[in-house]
């Protein structure tokens, strides 16, 4: 039972490929399907470091800002620190996920409030990056800094092979080191996990760090495919990033999921909404399908057996 | 309980009930140290006036939050009711013209979209989060598809008086939120479910040891706040005399943060409508305050942000809450 | 009216009904709704993307491609970004992998770095593109010929530059306005800011700006901001410009509130319905109309020509290539010959209403 | 006349525990029936039984001689059975009044609202019953514990003035939280009640059981062992009827109490916490179990959670291996090796969702760590040795504990302070709510710590517990250390001689 329940998400993406699938073969094929998860990354990057704070029973509603801030900081530093301006992109997420997390914790205010105010300063950071405008970011820069994400290896676009590196990192940390349980633990009993010693706070920091980190990663990798940075880059990628987590089965009160099942979350996602192109939905009901679709994948991909109550 | 002893309430924590309407003195006070102009009579209506939508937004989100749970699809039920007013009062597009009867129609139209969300939290077991997540999504849907890409304006200026007219110089939109904030502290107060919101939203299995009916509740209280939605979708659709699927935009975060900086605790059983009063005079008042206080542009994210953060931080009643997340 | 009854009765009941239903029903869902069968290999299937159908502007730009669709008896698809950048891409691949290639697009990119990306997934595919508004600078069409057929545009310096004359004439050519900004980072709402500082410079001295903000195209942050200016500004305020028309309705509505409508004039950008109107009633001093129909029509028609080889499109000139559209200035004076003529769109005359190379500042 | 209540045969399982065996059961009205036992014995199983909250799995419940099935608490309300439970169930969002009438607003109800007036006017009614002179209108966060102790009797009461039939009012525990004043009037309360009503009374207080009592039945491992008149008992029958052995020093593995070392574990000087305890300084040798008597309020509870840092003192010094250790946050406790055994199992001790492996290293994840990684093979290899060890009745390692019976659970919790290696373990009530087996084994494994130089303190379940497992006992009352007994084995101090310093 416990296996069956573990493989729904993956079913429900199975039989949505097939679905689409079916109703139009071309769907069925290798550079298809190459596009498909290659245009999830950036989604599926936002979500990852989201998936670690929502398992840890909070949420970050920062992750939009923070990634479009990570662009503009891309775009501004590239031409000058070449480089180094991805480390300095990518720490700027890590700081904005400290602020976040400090908030939280320091003055213990929900990390829903908590960071959807850091997300307006995030935002305000951005525009002073960027000076308001959207930056280009020229196209010899891209070849000579950013081709790890915009190119192309084994035939495989790169954007994949950070995806995949980061959803080994992340797994790893996630599912085989202490940090990685104590987020779990501190989403399924937080108490408890305090009263064992360990140190929930600094657990609860570096969460939301990384999820600055990961937000920013994406909002760098957006910026590479896009060629520019601006203060808006990844406006409405919140919601559904949140559902891709969600999605995926890991339980919006914490304590359940896995890196790997927002992936599959995401690959939901994008899948449920190529195919309404694919299958000529109309416009006007796609997103009325797509709404509807998202609670009955939650309905079924989620495990109820470690959620008591369910608010 | 492990632990027994549990002393009676010390006075700071007495204060922190008053701490969001102290907030809201201090913004006011900081605002009109700026400009003069803040504290006039025409003022305070232009400001009540703005908060009448948000008020009534307000209302039905503080039940939801109360109960601990949340309601994400604000900003998709005000577009379907929106628009259902729009095509049902005189307009460009339908050719229909049921006046005023258009406008319970489409409060029932809210009522019912909170219906469903309210059925598929409990029927399907799904978190409100993403129940209310994937109607607000369908709710922009229906709205734009309802209109089928075209745009409807309101020509019936019997409706746009909801927004317009003024009743003892003040306007409408204002009585129209006092009367919503008066049904909402009513049935909070005064009612069965409004008590039980507080029952669950504090200590659900103790609720039911009770015997309330807990999914009936739940499912009641997302129709009662989708009634609420509805009204400030028809508050809406008076105001810019059209309906279209985006005229809610942004009405979803303010909404909660309203409601979370009035005091009322996300963690549900604790707060108020009337603190959500204040909450939404707090944010209007900063939004307000910021252009009056000619604050550059592009930091007043930052700035409300911060303040948002201080408000709060203020206002919590930490000692409540063991575990915060 | 039927349009209205089929949509609110057929789709939504059934859509919602089922949509519950869970996800087995979830295929065959999309079935019902389909709106045509799967593309035939031989023939073009004609496609418009834009952000989101909810608005005016981008629904007549809509109805454009359909009614040309419609001429020649064409497939034609809609697409919608929801402001999403990543879905407008993705959904344009899957498009293309649909259509094995066989995709005349236009494309009204979320956001312009989107252009790129864009132009080089058609290209790849072998269909067609053409773009409207936004593009990176040193993106050009013959740079990717041919597949990259054009980029068309309307040059919002002039035409808010105009439009703020119009304004500043609604009050004598003395006194303060305030002004509603986009998005601070679109092309758009900076170009339209531009034109109106060179038309207050141009004024010299006479018209002052009393403050800025932006609204982020939205028109319930609007109709906030021009609350908070009457308070702060008072009768000082002579009139307000809006980069776009749905903000200057938020403001109007705002100015309605507190009996100033058509005593302190309004203008926006976009020529949407509502401003039209309020040009009719005196309560704006103008807008500015790009021809929405034109846009969505034409931006399909010229790569319809390419691909079926009636024109050799490495061959045009760039001032084909880029170009501006022609923008309507309806004010008072104007208004009634507008709504005589909204602009019938001839799609056999490719480049009639083109007005020019597009010009890059910066 | 036939007894209002009365049960049959009644049996309740639960996940490797049988609750109740067989049970029956009767009160009339008039009467005030005793129902004693240890802790797990099956009282509270039974009361949720009467309750609605279990269903029994066998046996039948009458109420004045006809079978009836109680669905809910509701049911069993308008049935005419009401219950103070043991675990405060007074909502603090709410008023007064408002809990009073939790679920029964109909009668306030006007033209659907409710008449606030009308339902405070009636609560103060209730109110007076219990002589709580508070305005009903009081919201309940704001009572002190007793009162809302009051509050839910009152609750219970309510049920009285609004069914037309005698009543059965169920009371469990009811005075553990309550000061001796509030308890006689309490019994004042009882006495007048049961004109009309029967009245079912719970406590570990044998001496109160025998006061206001007219029968009393004592059970033990799920069964009723004993019928009696409280006129023909006395505290110390009952007791032994209770526990059920003689041997009492077998029990506890006396014969295994290790004599303490002289090394100090912990030296507490003077330490104080703002209303609750004070001044308290003690010793705590290695090898030692140092038992902490006291009823609640005594302070022994806040005491023992600031000894593992989950509270903070205001004065005093700990010192430990001749350093002064300051201990705010549980982080620091674990650190210097001390655990905590809480109270709270499912809340603080263990977390239910995770695996078994996972609870028992959850202190000491970096010993189980290489390069990073946890290691899986060195996880479980050292969460088989301790389920060998301790016994622990689970499939694999990798089942979640919420599946685990109550004695299991906390043997998980023991193994998981036994792996991370402490010094100091605080056991606080470590045997509530588990079978007479796992007891056993519970004090088999604290004898067996002690040999190895562990210190333990222990807050226990029952005095007796405290008694028989100790070596040294301190005697709390009003937040002080009271009296101080040595408990070496074969020497141990009687029950009433503690009781006196405690009460």
């Amino acid at each position: 039972m416990e296996h069956i329940r573990t493989m729904l998400p993956p079913a429900v993406l199975v039989g949505m490929v097939l679905i689409v699938g079916l109703y139009d073969p071309t769907f069925f094929s290798l550079s298809n399907f190459e596009t498909v998860i290659s245009d999830t990354m950036s989604l599926f990057l936002m979500a990852t470091g989201l998936t670690l704070v929502i398992m840890m029973g909070g949420i970050d509603l920062s992750v939009q800002a923070v990634a479009s801030m990570a662009s503009c900081i891309l775009a501004v530093y590239l031409p000058e620190l070449g480089f180094l301006a991805i480390p300095l992109a990518v720490l700027g997420g890590t700081i904005a996920g400290f602020l976040s997390g400090f908030v939280s914790i320091a003055l213990r205010i929900p990390s829903f409030i908590a960071t959807l105010a850091a997300g307006g300063l995030v935002t305000s950071a951005a525009y002073w990056f960027s000076d308001t405008r959207s930056v280009d970011i020229a196209e010899d820069l891209t070849g000579r800094y950013l081709n790890w994400s915009v190119g192309t290896t084994a035939g495989i676009s790169n954007d994949i092979w950070v995806g995949a590196v980061f959803l080994l990192i992340l797994g790893v940390l996630l599912g085989a080191t202490p940090f990685g349980r104590y987020v779990r633990a501190v989403g399924a009993q937080e108490r408890a996990v305090i009263a064992s010693g360990i140190n929930v706070n600094r657990v609860k920091i570096a969460t939301f760090m990384l999820s600055g980190t990961m937000a920013a990663v994406a909002g760098v990798m957006m910026a590479a495919r896009l060629g520019s940075g601006s203060p808006t880059l990844a406006n409405e990628f919140l919601l559904p990033a949140i559902a891709a987590v969600i999605v995926g089965g890991t339980a919006i009160t914490g304590g359940v999921g896995s890196i790997w099942r927002t992936l599959v979350g995401a690959l939901i996602i994008q899948v449920v909404r190529i195919g309404m192109t694919f299958m000529g939905v109309s416009v006007f009901i796609q997103q009325i399908i797509f709404g509807f679709i998202l609670v009955a994948a939650v309905a079924v991909t989620m495990d109820r057996k470690k959620i008591l109550v369910i608010k | 309980m492990a632990l027994a002893v549990r002393t009676s309430k010390a006075g700071f924590a007495k204060w922190r009930a008053w701490a969001p309407l102290a907030v809201l003195a201090g913004l006011c006070i900081l605002v009109s140290l700026f400009n003069s102009n803040f504290l006039t009579v025409s003022n305070s209506l232009r400001l009540l006036n703005t908060a009448a939508i948000p008020l009534v937004l307000s209302m039905g989100a503080t039940f939801i939050i109360l109960m601990g749970s949340i309601d994400l699809s604000v900003e998709g039920v005000i577009a379907v009711t929106a628009v259902t007013v729009s095509l049902l009062v005189a307009n460009d597009l339908t050719g229909y013209d049921y006046g005023l009867w258009a406008v319970p129609v489409a409060i029932i139209a809210g009522g019912l979209l909170g219906l469903l969300n309210g059925v598929l939290h409990v029927r399907l077991k799904t978190p409100s989060f993403m129940t209310t997540l994937g109607v607000g999504f369908a709710g922009v849907g229906i709205a734009t598809a309802m209109l089928g890409g075209q745009t409807v304006r309101i020509s019936d200026q019997t409706f746009r008086a909801l927004s317009l007219g003024r009743v003892g110089g003040v306007p409408m939109a204002i009585w129209i939120a006092l009367a919503a904030v008066i049904v909402a502290y009513v049935i909070q107060e005064r009612t069965r479910i409004g008590r039980w919101v507080y029952a669950i939203g504090t200590d659900e299995t103790t609720a039911r040891q009770a015997g309330i009916p807990i999914e009936r509740t739940r499912i009641l209280i997302f129709s009662l706040a989708g009634l609420f939605y509805g009204l400030g979708g028809v508050l809406s659709a008076a105001q810019f005399g059209q309906g279209h699927a985006l005229i809610s935009q942004g009405r979803l975060f303010t909404t909660v943060t309203a409601v979370v900086v009035g005091g009322t605790s996300l963690s549900g059983g604790v707060g108020s409508v009337l603190n959500s009063v204040v909450g939404v005079l707090i944010v209007v008042v900063l939004a307000n305050g910021m252009v009056l206080m000619g604050v550059e542009p592009y930091i007043q994210q930052g700035v409300q942000g911060l303040l948002i953060i201080v408000a709060v931080a203020l206002s919590l009643d930490r000692s409540r809450l063991d575990v915060v997340k | 009216m039927s349009k209205f009854d089929w949509q609110k009765s057929g789709v939504s009941r059934r859509a919602l009904l089922k949509g519950v239903a869970g996800l087995g029903a979830a295929g065959a869902l999309g079935l019902p709704f389909a709106r045509q069968a799967r593309a035939e290999e031989t023939t073009w299937t004609l496609a418009n993307s834009m952000r989101s159908l909810a608005n005016p502007y981008h629904a007549a730009f809509a109805k454009g491609g359909e009614e040309f669709a419609k001429s020649i008896g064409a497939k034609y698809e809609q697409l919608v970004t929801e402001g999403n950048s990543q879905k407008g891409m993705s959904d344009i691949r899957a498009l293309l992998q649909r259509t094995g290639g066989k995709l005349i697009l236009n494309v009204d990119p979320n956001d312009s770095p989107d252009a790129r990306v864009i132009v080089e997934v058609v290209q790849k595919a072998g269909g067609y593109v053409v773009t409207q508004w936004n593009k990176p600078d040193d993106l050009h069409p013959w740079d990717h010929n041919p597949s990259y057929v054009a980029h068309m545009s309307f040059d919002g310096v002039p035409a808010a530059k105009t439009i703020a004359e119009a304004l500043f004439k609604s009050f004598g050519g003395e006194g303060g306005i305030v002004a509603i900004g986009g998005i601070l980072s679109n092309v758009p709402a900076i170009e339209r800011k531009l034109g109106l500082d060179q038309a207050i410079e141009a004024s010299g001295g006479k018209v002052k700006l009393l403050d800025f903000q932006p609204a982020d195209w939205n028109e319930q942050k609007a109709f906030e901001i021009m609350q908070a200016w009457i308070t702060r500004f008072g009768d000082e305020i002579k009139g307000v410009f809006a980069a776009n028309d749905g903000m200057g309705v938020g403001a109007l509505e705002a100015l309605r509130q507190n009996g100033l409508a058509g005593k302190v004039q309004v203008v926006g950008l976009d020529g949407i319905e509502a401003a039209v109107a309020a040009v009719e009633a005196g309560e704006f001093a103008g807008t500015v109309a790009w021809d929405p129909m034109w846009t969505g029509g034409m931006g399909l028609a010229i790569p319809y020509a390419v691909a079926t080889g009636k024109i050799d499109i490495a061959k045009e000139p760039k001032e084909h290539r880029e170009f501006y559209g022609t923008a309507i200035i309806v004010t008072k004076d104007t208004v009634a010959g507008y709504r005589a003529n909204p602009g019938k769109v001839d799609f056999n005359d490719l480049w009639g209403k083109a007005t020019g190379q597009i010009q890059y500042r910066s | 006349m036939l007894p209002a209540l009365e049960m049959k045969g009644i049996s309740k399982s639960f996940p490797g525990v049988k609750a109740l065996d067989g049970v029956s059961f009767s009160a009339a009205t008039g009467e005030v029936v005793g129902l004693i036992g240890e802790n797990g014995a099956g009282k509270s199983t039974l009361l949720k039984i009467l309750n609605g909250v279990y269903k029994p799995d066998a046996g039948s419940i009458a109420i004045d001689g006809r079978n009836v099935e109680i669905r809910s608490a509701r049911d069993a309300f308008n049935k005419g059975i009401a219950m103070v439970f043991q675990e405060q169930s007074v909502i603090s969002s709410l008023t007064i009044a408002e809990n009073i009438f939790l679920g029964r607003e109909e009668e306030f109800l006007r033209f659907g609202l409710i008449s606030k007036a009308r339902m405070n006017e009636a609560a103060a009614q209730e109110l007076e019953k219990v002589r709580l002179k508070i305005h009903p209108g009081t919201l309940a966060a704001d009572l002190t514990f007793s009162d809302r102790q009051m509050v839910e009797i009152a609750k219970a009461l309510s049920l009285d003035s609004r069914i037309k039939r005698d009543v059965t009012i169920l009371l469990d525990e009811p005075t553990s939280v309550l000061e001796k004043k509030e308890v006689a009037m309490l019994f004042d309360i009882v006495r007048e009640l049961k004109q009309r009503a029967s009245i079912v009374f719970i406590s570990h207080r044998l001496d109160e059981v025998l006061e206001i009592c007219d029968r009393i039945y004592i059970m033990r491992d799920g069964r009723v062992v004993h019928e009696t008149p409280a006129a023909n008992a006395d505290v110390h029958t009952l007791h032994q009827q209770m526990v059920g052995r003689q041997l009492q020093h077998e029990y506890y593995r006396e014969e295994k109490q290790a004599q303490p070392s002289p090394t100090i574990a912990l030296k507490v000087d003077k330490l104080s916490k703002a209303g609750v305890f004070h001044d308290v300084s003690f010793d705590l040798h290695e090898g030692e179990v140092l038992g902490i008597a006291g009823v609640i309020g005594s302070g022994r509870e806040a005491l023992a959670r600031c000894l593992a840092g989950y509270e903070k003192v205001d004065g005093g010094t700990l010192h430990m291996g001749g350093d002064v250790v300051r201990l705010a946050t549980a982080h620091d406790a674990v650190g210097r090796g001390i655990g905590f055994v809480p109270s709270e199992r499912k809340v603080e001790g263990l977390i239910t969702p995770f695996t078994v492996a996972e609870n028992m290293t959850l202190a000491c994840l970096s010993k189980f760590t290489s390069g990073g990684i946890i290691s899986g093979a060195k996880e479980s290899t050292i969460a088989k040795d301790w389920i060998a060890k301790l016994g622990i009745k689970t499939p694999s390692t990798k089942t979640m504990v919420v599946s685990l019976s109550g004695g299991n659970q906390q043997k998980v919790v023991l193994a998981k302070w036994r792996i991370a290696g402490v010094k100091i373990l605080i056991l606080d009530h470590p045997t509530r709510g588990i079978d007479v087996g796992a007891k056993e084994d519970v004090y088999s494994l604290v004898r067996e710590m002690t040999a190895q130089g562990l210190a333990v303190i222990l807050l226990g379940d029952t005095l007796d517990e405290v008694i028989g497992l100790s070596s040294r006992i301190l005697v709390m009352k009003d937040g002080v250390v009271n009296a101080s007994f040595n408990a070496p084995a074969g020497g141990k101090p009687a029950q009433l001689e503690i009781i006196q310093h405690m009460m």
